[in-house]
């Protein structure tokens, strides 16, 4: 793989913050990625846990105590060794309800959590740093995610000194011990980022730099990746353009298509009436034509038919879900006492292609006699509204749909099918809460034993069917996330389309 | 004069504090908790309930407001919520984009409308004037994200004689100026041919005629300026529409203004954010206007400033 | 004038009379969408995408070709001319009545009543439609007759900047002391002898803003206050396609030119109309 | 005898009317010789200002066209030139003052922008504003630096008039076309003007077109005088043989109906018109109009921050006005007639104390002055000015009546058409606008709106200035039956003597914004006491041309 090389990625939207403990959207994830490093990483290009800044790690039999042994010599960018001090104050800081940062959730399972959030303590009590080189995590109960959690960009290891010394605009001057490091940040207009020599892994990255320009409208970054203006348009392909780059000559050459940990669905308001009714939910979910709603986003994704996307462990390949059948689809409501059908409203976000979705779900929903009325509007409003008790009968998920914060099935439960997020402001649209499921759902997690890994899938899988046979949602489709790139780019479409941080910086390169 | 002046900074003042306001109770309309939005979608009711408090959401509205306007008098529009930093830093990094693109769409409408509402006035009702009313049309009912797009797959794309995007060198500034001043041009040219055909039947157009005035100047120097008043108003409303509201073209090109700032705040609902463009773009419409409001009695004598 | 002067009239004008065939038939469109359209506007025919979702070009069974989901563009325009000439008409027509009421008294009673309302425009012209907009949006159910408030609320505030400045010039004129010396009331001066003049003004903002303000509906649509899918309306289907301008042309282009189309042709009738009415403007705009 | 200057040969001019063309002006030709003064008179609307007009090729293209004809300009007819060579001609070889001065100068342009403009052009000259202030001078106005800064609005009618005249002047054309050129101004400004255009018709050889109603500056100024009346002319000849041998029935009327000061020397009010005895108004009542130290203050618009400098333009003037009397306002241009008159009427702000028909009308609102309105009208100096040019002529007659809600829709129209007549308009004249009319009609519009509420007090500025003397004759006896049948008052602001003298009761003359002499007519007239009073008195021209001021006869 070829070294150097300095591209340019465009994005519509401003970066937010570069703060680890606070950047939480699929923008600036890439970039935290690249510029911070963690105890875990994975893989390029695959949902595979490696140490990073950790050297090796073990876990104690219970699962309730977790040793790491960092890395010796890695710098921070400002000069100074990593300490594994820097690692409890970067994790203590992530959870510290004054950072407000959203991640602090993650690291529940860490002894004297519930102190520190509730603001009762001044530190995490389970985390420990024995000597210069060794990092102690004590948990309070079985994590089985708990190496994905030290993975997410909310365990970033970050200098203390840096933070302080930024009073408060850290996010605006990171400093870490990634593979890039901040050059320069015009307001509105650019980011530069340049590799950091002194990353501890040779050879990585490949590339010398990376611009990221912001305020490019896709349509126009698409045209100017084809003059070669630009090297990824990070905000992928129109729908507008979707065919005529797709047929063109130099598709295979612009285009990278992958799978990535996400699935679009439709939430079935379980508090509203009539979708209390398990039986209207399950007839819905066989009243939509996914087919066509693949042909209408110009086949960039296949058909679903459980919460998990295929790249998930825990996917059931033998599932076969509900089956688009609109004869039985209408018995099923006849039974439910809904001959006649009923009214309701299906909300949706408003940027194209998701209001053509929702339509063209309308149009299946009138098939069966259910009059459904589409809101779209802003993506705030409509979470809004989700989150709101008794307020959205129907979601259409699309743009803001779940993609995984780590490759593992609990990720695809918890906030948006679990007791837990069925609350006011929560992510379970759905408002679904199945105790039951719930149990289970913990009992799978706290199998934090590596060699029980398998049966912690295969308890997952079981799971998600049982949900299924509930129906609180119309899984709809999973998208394929395609990414435009100049035609000197290169790398597997894989690092491209990285399932745990989409453009993967470190392992992308400039065609020599 | 002065007292005027005076008179009407004080109004100015009061109505900065009124869209305050407005802006203020609107926001608090919204069903959006920007908490929630912040939290994310792994957060729980603890995170939510914590940040909220750390923003001071949890306070009573008008204890929001008089924090706000207390800080807003120190000269501090409060963090954003979303980009976790200074508020008056983001605005100010976009504000000289913002009023380039603005003084320059701003003077080519004038300027192309000026002209071909001249044109038409004189050259009324022949073949000329018809062309200039119809395209003065075309001009409004096309979309700004259409004409954008137009002139970068032309004149960009295509001929390669601007750059495609960007912001900071007068070839960035052609095209995105020229997508406004297009567009606006239609309004100056209907309101400037409207007022011109007025100003042109009256007796001291006449009397300039009957001086030997050449035609060029009797229509530049004697009528025009009469003419000019509802053209000053315009301006003054348009500095309005293109402080804040030149979104589409700012995205098309890539230009770092307010407009997109503005944007993606609203969408996300970073109310500190909302709050400081509003009150700097109402500031430069009130400006404006006062500006215009000024000069007015330097165009027509006959209107008292007093 | 008699209705057969008025006919003769017309006739001598061909223009005139396309434009007057024009509003017509939008109208009819309007009123008669059910009978006139080949299909229903909503309906996403199977056979209106290609295989890969493409829509199609105009051909003899999509007479104005499909649109992205597959329905019949023609269908779509003629229903959409409900929603747009409500828009266009009512909406803006309301604005340029507040917008000239405002200026007008603003301009005129230059004293305490004028500074207090031209503060209050200044206010309105500050603050930020959108934003208003989108709280509107959350708060209501969306409807056409929202917007059509939405943008009256937003666009009397130019209509009255610009009646306000040429208020304040005519009413230092002496024909408007003439009329004080009669005993003319206020009322009286502002109906009888300013308004009148104004009228080139009006039909500026009115004729223009149709297309503005059908083009702002869609927006404001988009932003969820205004009517939803599928209901069709010439500005959603312009705004939702206009990044397809390259792809599938037609989407854009005849959206666009029914917008086009209408309001040159009021603007013509427009015109026409006060010439009728005021013989000494003829010719002015 | 050499070439004529300028010849007119067989002009016709259609005005274009919804039924089609209506000619104006038939068949109409003179000629103008070198250093010749050429007076065109007539009756309103008959076609005066249109001939200049066309001469100059400046018709209305809207509504009024030659039809056929020549006009030869030095052998070269001016009518197929093309427009670009026309140009160069006007204001340097061919300059023309128009009739209403308010309306003909720029609003938005000082005066001192408009003057040194017509200079520059035609002369390149280097020292332009030096030359504008010259010709200011030159036109007897006071101040003139400062006028210079001025816009139109802010001078007195007669000084626009001025101003109108310096520019036309100001490059000494040829040929000086001049409508109405002193109609606003007072006796001694207007003997001071013609003597200017007299003198530079000497030193420049100019030829004149005059087009004045005022058979005195005919007699004084004429060398020729053509006669006009509905588009025709009907009698040329030179000034002496026309004044003593006129052959037309109309030439006769004309010069029998021209006041001639001093007529009623010796006599104390207007002449009786009707035969109804006068109503004699009981001692105790009030006044129609008390004015007690009035005071107007305009503020000068300052730049920014410079602040406005104040102009008092009346100062400390009593007076008052009874039912059944006249008085008569005289003055110098810029004395503060107009501003006095628009004061009393509540129209301007002022300090001091007004009463109306016992009323104080100071600090009232729009709404209370409203009964008194009825009472009492205006007519304005400059009538285009004050008519709405969106408002049918008969609609704006109405409108006072329909203002005070007098009358049905259709008693209204009658009420219109009855006054149009009684100023000599034919009824059918209602229905056109405003710019359609000549000078003198739209006096005429103007008078016949402010008697149409039957008033008790009427303040008349100017009203019959720009009226041709038979219909001023028939205007003013109007004026007068109504005074004798309804008792009505008039404040009469004129600086035509002779109509004063004819007109009124009392006189006052203000100068400089004071009145300097009051008293009787009579009084003031046959022993004026101020010295500028004199002055005035002896400044009237007077209507025989064989008593000539200064110059000499040219022998034909
Ligand atoms: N609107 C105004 N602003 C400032 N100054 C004014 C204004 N109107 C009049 N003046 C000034 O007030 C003075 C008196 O003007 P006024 O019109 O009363 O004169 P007048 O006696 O009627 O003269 P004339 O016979 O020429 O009409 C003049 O010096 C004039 O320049
Ligand atoms: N623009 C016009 N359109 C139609 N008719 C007009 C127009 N201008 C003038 N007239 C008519 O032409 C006739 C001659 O008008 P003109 O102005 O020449 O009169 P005049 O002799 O100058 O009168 P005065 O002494 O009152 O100024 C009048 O009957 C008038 O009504
Ligand atoms: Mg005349
Ligand atoms: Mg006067
Ligand atoms: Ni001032």
């Amino acid at each position: 793989q070829a070294q150097g090389g300095d591209i340019v990625v465009t994005y519509k939207d401003d970066i937010a913050t570069l703060d680890p403990a606070i950047g939480y959207d699929w923008q600036n994830w890439s970039i935290i990625k690249s510029l911070f490093s963690r105890l875990m990483d994975y893989t390029p290009g695959t949902p595979d846990l490696v140490p990073s800044l950790a050297e090796s790690f073990t876990v104690s039999p219970d699962g309730l105590t977790y040793t790491f042994k960092l890395r010796k010599g890695v710098k921070f960018s400002n000069g100074r060794v990593v300490v594994p001090a820097d690692v409890k104050y970067s994790i203590e800081r992530a959870v510290d309800p004054k950072t407000q940062g959203p991640g602090a959730g993650f690291f529940g399972a860490i002894a004297g959590f519930d102190d520190f959030a509730a603001g009762k303590a001044t530190g995490l009590a389970g985390i420990e740093t024995p000597d210069t080189e060794t990092v102690v995590f004590k948990l309070s109960r079985p994590d089985a995610t708990f190496l994905h959690v030290l993975a997410i960009n909310f365990a970033s290891i970050v200098p203390k000194e840096a933070v302080e010394a930024a009073a408060g605009d850290f996010g605006k001057k990171p400093v870490g011990s990634g593979t890039f490091v901040l050059k320069d940040w015009v307001i509105g207009q650019k980011l530069v980022f340049a590799r950091n020599p002194d990353y501890f892994v040779k050879g990585v990255p490949h590339i010398d730099s990376f611009t990221i320009e912001i305020g490019q409208e896709p349509l126009v970054a698409l045209l100017r990746l084809q003059k070669g203006e630009v090297d990824i348009a990070g905000d992928g392909i129109p729908p507008a353009k979707f065919l005529e780059i797709s047929k063109s000559p130099d598709a295979k050459d612009l285009i990278v298509d992958g799978q990535q940990l996400h699935t679009g669905y439709v939430t079935l308001n379980t508090k509203i009436k009539p979708f209390d009714n398990v039986k209207v939910r399950q007839a819905l979910n066989m009243a939509i034509n996914k087919e066509r709603l693949v042909r209408i986003v110009n086949g960039r994704a296949t058909p679903a038919n459980q919460p998990l996307p295929p790249a998930m462990p825990g996917y059931d390949t033998a599932y076969k879900g509900y089956a688009y059948d609109v004869a039985k689809a209408k018995a099923l409501l006849k039974e439910a006492g809904y001959a006649d059908g009923f009214s309701t409203v299906l909300y949706s976000t408003n940027t194209d292609p998701q209001p053509r979705i929702a339509q063209a779900i309308q149009q299946d929903l009138a098939a069966v006699g259910v009059k459904a009325e589409i809101k779209a509007l802003a993506q705030s409003n409509v979470i809004a509204a989700g989150g709101t008790e008794g307020e959205a009968p129907m979601i259409w998920s699309g743009g803001m749909a779940w993609i995984a914060d780590f490759p593992d099935p609990s990720n695809f439960y918890g906030p948006i099918l679990g007791c837990a997020g069925a609350v006011q402001g929560g992510w379970n649209w759905s408002w679904y809460c199945n105790e039951d499921l719930q149990k289970r759902a913990v009992a799978a997690d706290s199998m934090s034993d590596p060699s029980k890994s398998a049966e912690r899938v295969e308890a997952w899988k079981k799971i998600f069917v049982d949900v299924m046979a509930d129906a609180p949602w119309i899984p709809v489709f999973n998208e394929r996330r395609v990414v435009a790139k100049s035609k000197r780019m290169g790398g597997e479409p894989n690092i491209y389309v990285d399932p745990t941080r989409v453009i993967n910086y470190d392992a992308i390169f400039v065609k020599p | 004069m002065v007292l005027l002046l005076a008179r009407r900074l004080t109004q100015a003042a009061l109505i900065l504090l009124g869209v305050a306001a407005i802006t203020f109770v609107l926001l608090y309309a919204l069903p959006a908790d920007p908490a929630v939005l912040l939290a994310g979608r792994n957060a729980t009711p603890q995170t939510v309930a914590n940040i909220r408090h750390q923003l001071g959401l949890d306070l009573p509205l008008p204890v929001q407001f008089w924090n706000y306007i207390v800080h807003l008098l120190q000269g501090d529009l409060g963090r954003s919520f979303n980009q976790k930093t200074a508020v008056a830093p983001l605005i100010l990094a976009r504000l000289p984009a913002t009023l380039t693109l603005m003084a320059a769409g701003i003077a080519i409408e004038v300027m192309i409308g000026l002209t071909l509402g001249v044109i038409a006035a004189v050259r009324r009702d022949g073949a000329i004037d018809r062309l200039v009313m119809t395209l003065s049309f075309v001009g409004v009912s096309t979309p700004q994200f259409l004409v954008a797009l137009l002139l970068l797959y032309v004149f960009a794309a295509t001929l390669g004689w601007f750059p495609m995007s960007g912001y900071g060198t007068p070839a960035h500034l052609v095209l995105p100026a020229f997508t406004l001043g297009i567009l606006g041009a239609g309004w100056y040219a209907r309101i400037v041919r409207s007022a011109m055909i007025d100003v042109l039947g009256q007796d001291y157009v006449r009397t300039a005629h009957a001086k030997g005035v050449p035609a060029a100047r009797v229509v530049l120097r004697h009528a025009l300026p009469n003419a000019l008043l509802p053209v000053i108003a315009m301006i003054g409303i348009d500095i309005g529409q293109f402080m804040s509201g030149a979104v589409v073209v700012e995205a098309v090109f890539g230009w770092p203004g307010i407009g997109q700032l503005a944007w993606q705040a609203i969408q996300q609902v970073d109310i500190p954010i909302i709050m400081g463009v509003t009150l700097v773009s109402a500031l430069a419409i009130v400006l404006g206007n006062l500006l215009a409001d000024l000069i007015a009695p330097f165009i027509d004598p006959r209107i008292r400033a007093g | 004038m008699s209705p057969g002067s008025l006919l003769r009239g017309v006739a001598r004008r061909p223009v005139l009379a396309l434009a007057l065939a024009v509003i017509i038939g939008v109208f009819a469109c309007a009123l008669l969408a059910p009978l006139l359209a080949p299909y229903a506007p909503d309906d996403q025919m199977f056979d209106g995408l290609s295989l890969d979702g493409a829509p199609l070009p105009p051909s003899a069974q999509f007479l104005l070709g499909t649109d992205t989901l597959g329905r019949d563009l023609l269908s779509r325009l003629i229903y959409g001319a409900r929603t747009s000439l409500l828009i266009g008409l009512v909406a803006n027509g309301t604005a340029v009545m507040i917008g000239l009421a405002v200026g007008v008294i603003a301009g005129y009673f230059s004293g305490l009543l004028g500074g207090v309302l031209m503060r209050f425009t200044d206010l309105m012209t500050a603050f930020p439609a959108l934003l208003l907009a989108i709280v509107l949006a959350a708060l209501l159910k969306p409807s056409l007759w929202i917007v059509a408030m939405v943008i009256a609320m937003v666009n009397w505030v130019q209509v009255a900047r610009i009646g306000y400045t040429e208020t304040r010039s005519l009413a230092e004129r002496d024909f408007i002391l003439a009329e004080r010396a009669m005993g003319a009331g206020n009322l009286r001066i502002l109906t009888r002898h300013i308004l009148p003049h104004l009228v080139p003004t009006a039909i500026v903002w009115g004729t223009l803003g149709i297309a503005t303000t059908v083009l702002l509906e869609a927006t404001l649509s988009f932003l969820g206050i205004g009517v939803q899918p599928p209901q069709p309306s010439w500005g959603n289907i312009v705004f939702e396609s206009q990044s397809y301008f390259q792809s599938a042309p037609w989407l854009v282009f005849f959206p666009g030119a029914a917008i086009l189309a209408t309001a040159l042709s009021f603007n013509l009738v427009g015109d026409a109309l006060r010439d009728l009415i005021d013989p000494t403007q003829r010719g002015r705009d | 005898m050499t070439a004529p200057v300028l010849s007119v040969e067989g002009l016709c001019v259609d005005a274009r009317t919804p039924q089609g063309a209506r000619r104006v002006l038939h068949d109409v030709s003179f000629a103008l010789n070198a250093g010749e003064t050429l007076c065109l008179a007539g009756e309103s609307g008959s076609g005066k200002s249109v001939t200049s007009l066309a001469i100059m090729r400046l018709l209305a293209k809207s509504s009024l066209r030659v039809a056929a004809g020549a006009i030869k300009l030095g052998g070269q007819d001016l009518l197929a030139l093309p427009e670009s060579a026309m140009r160069r001609l006007r204001g340097g070889d061919v300059a023309m003052i128009f009739q209403e001065p308010m309306t003909s100068l720029n609003p938005v342009m000082s005066i001192g922008a408009q003057l040194t403009e017509a200079i520059r052009i035609h002369q390149g000259a280097q020292d332009a504003p030096a030359r504008a202030r010259d010709m200011l001078d030159a036109v007897r106005i006071t101040d003139p630096a400062r006028r210079l800064a001025q816009f139109p609005h802010e001078l007195s009618g007669g000084m626009r008039q001025r101003v109108m005249i310096a520019m036309a002047l100001s490059c000494r054309p040829r040929v000086l076309i001049a409508d109405e050129p002193t109609t606003a101004l007072d006796v001694t400004v207007q003997a001071q003007i013609l003597t200017l255009m007299r003198e530079l018709k000497g030193e420049f050889g100019t030829s004149i077109i005059l087009i004045t109603h005022d058979m005195g500056v005919v007699a004084e100024m004429a060398d020729r005088v053509a006669i006009l009346q509905g588009g025709r002319i009907i009698e040329q000849a030179g000034v002496v043989p026309l004044f003593t041998a006129p052959r037309e029935d109309y030439t006769r009327t004309l010069l029998a109906a021209v006041p001639r000061l001093g007529a009623r020397a010796g006599e104390d009010g207007p002449p009786r018109v009707t035969t109804i005895s006068p109503p004699t108004p009981p001692p105790g009542e009030s006044p129609v109009l008390f004015v007690r130290d009035l005071a107007v203050t305009y503020r000068a618009h300052g730049k920014w921050f410079g602040g406005g400098s104040a102009l008092k333009a009346v100062d400390n003037v009593s007076f008052e006005l009874r039912r059944g009397r006249t008085l008569g306002l005289v003055g110098e241009s810029g004395s503060g007639k107009s501003t006095t008159g628009k004061a009393v009427l509540g129209l301007i702000p002022f300090a001091g104390e007004v009463a109306l028909d016992g009323v104080p009308i100071a600090g009232l609102s729009t709404r209370e002055m409203r009964p008194l309105r009825r009472k009492a009208q205006m007519i304005f100096q400059d009538p285009y000015a004050s008519l709405d040019p969106r408002m049918p002529v008969a609609a704006a007659i109405a409108e006072p009546l329909a203002i005070h809600g007098i009358g049905t829709a259709s008693e209204r129209r009658e009420r219109a058409a009855e006054l149009l007549r009684r100023v000599g308009l034919s009824p059918d004249h209602g229905s056109r606008y405003p710019h359609e009319f000549s000078g003198g009609q739209r006096q005429r519009i103007c008078i016949a709106r402010a008697l149409a509420l039957e008033p008790r007090l009427i303040v008349a500025d100017e009203s019959v200035a720009a009226l041709d003397v038979s219909v001023r004759a028939r205007v003013l006896d109007l004026m007068l039956e109504l005074q004798e049948t309804m008792g009505l008052a008039y404040l009469f602001i004129s600086h035509d003597m002779a109509v004063i003298e004819r007109m009124c009761h009392d006189v006052a003359v203000m100068r400089a914004g004071r009145i300097v002499e009051a008293g009787s007519r009579r009084a003031v007239f046959e022993a004026p006491a101020d010295a500028y009073t004199r002055e005035l008195m002896a400044a009237v021209p007077v209507p025989d041309p064989t008593r000539r001021p200064g110059v000499p006869l040219i022998p034909e």
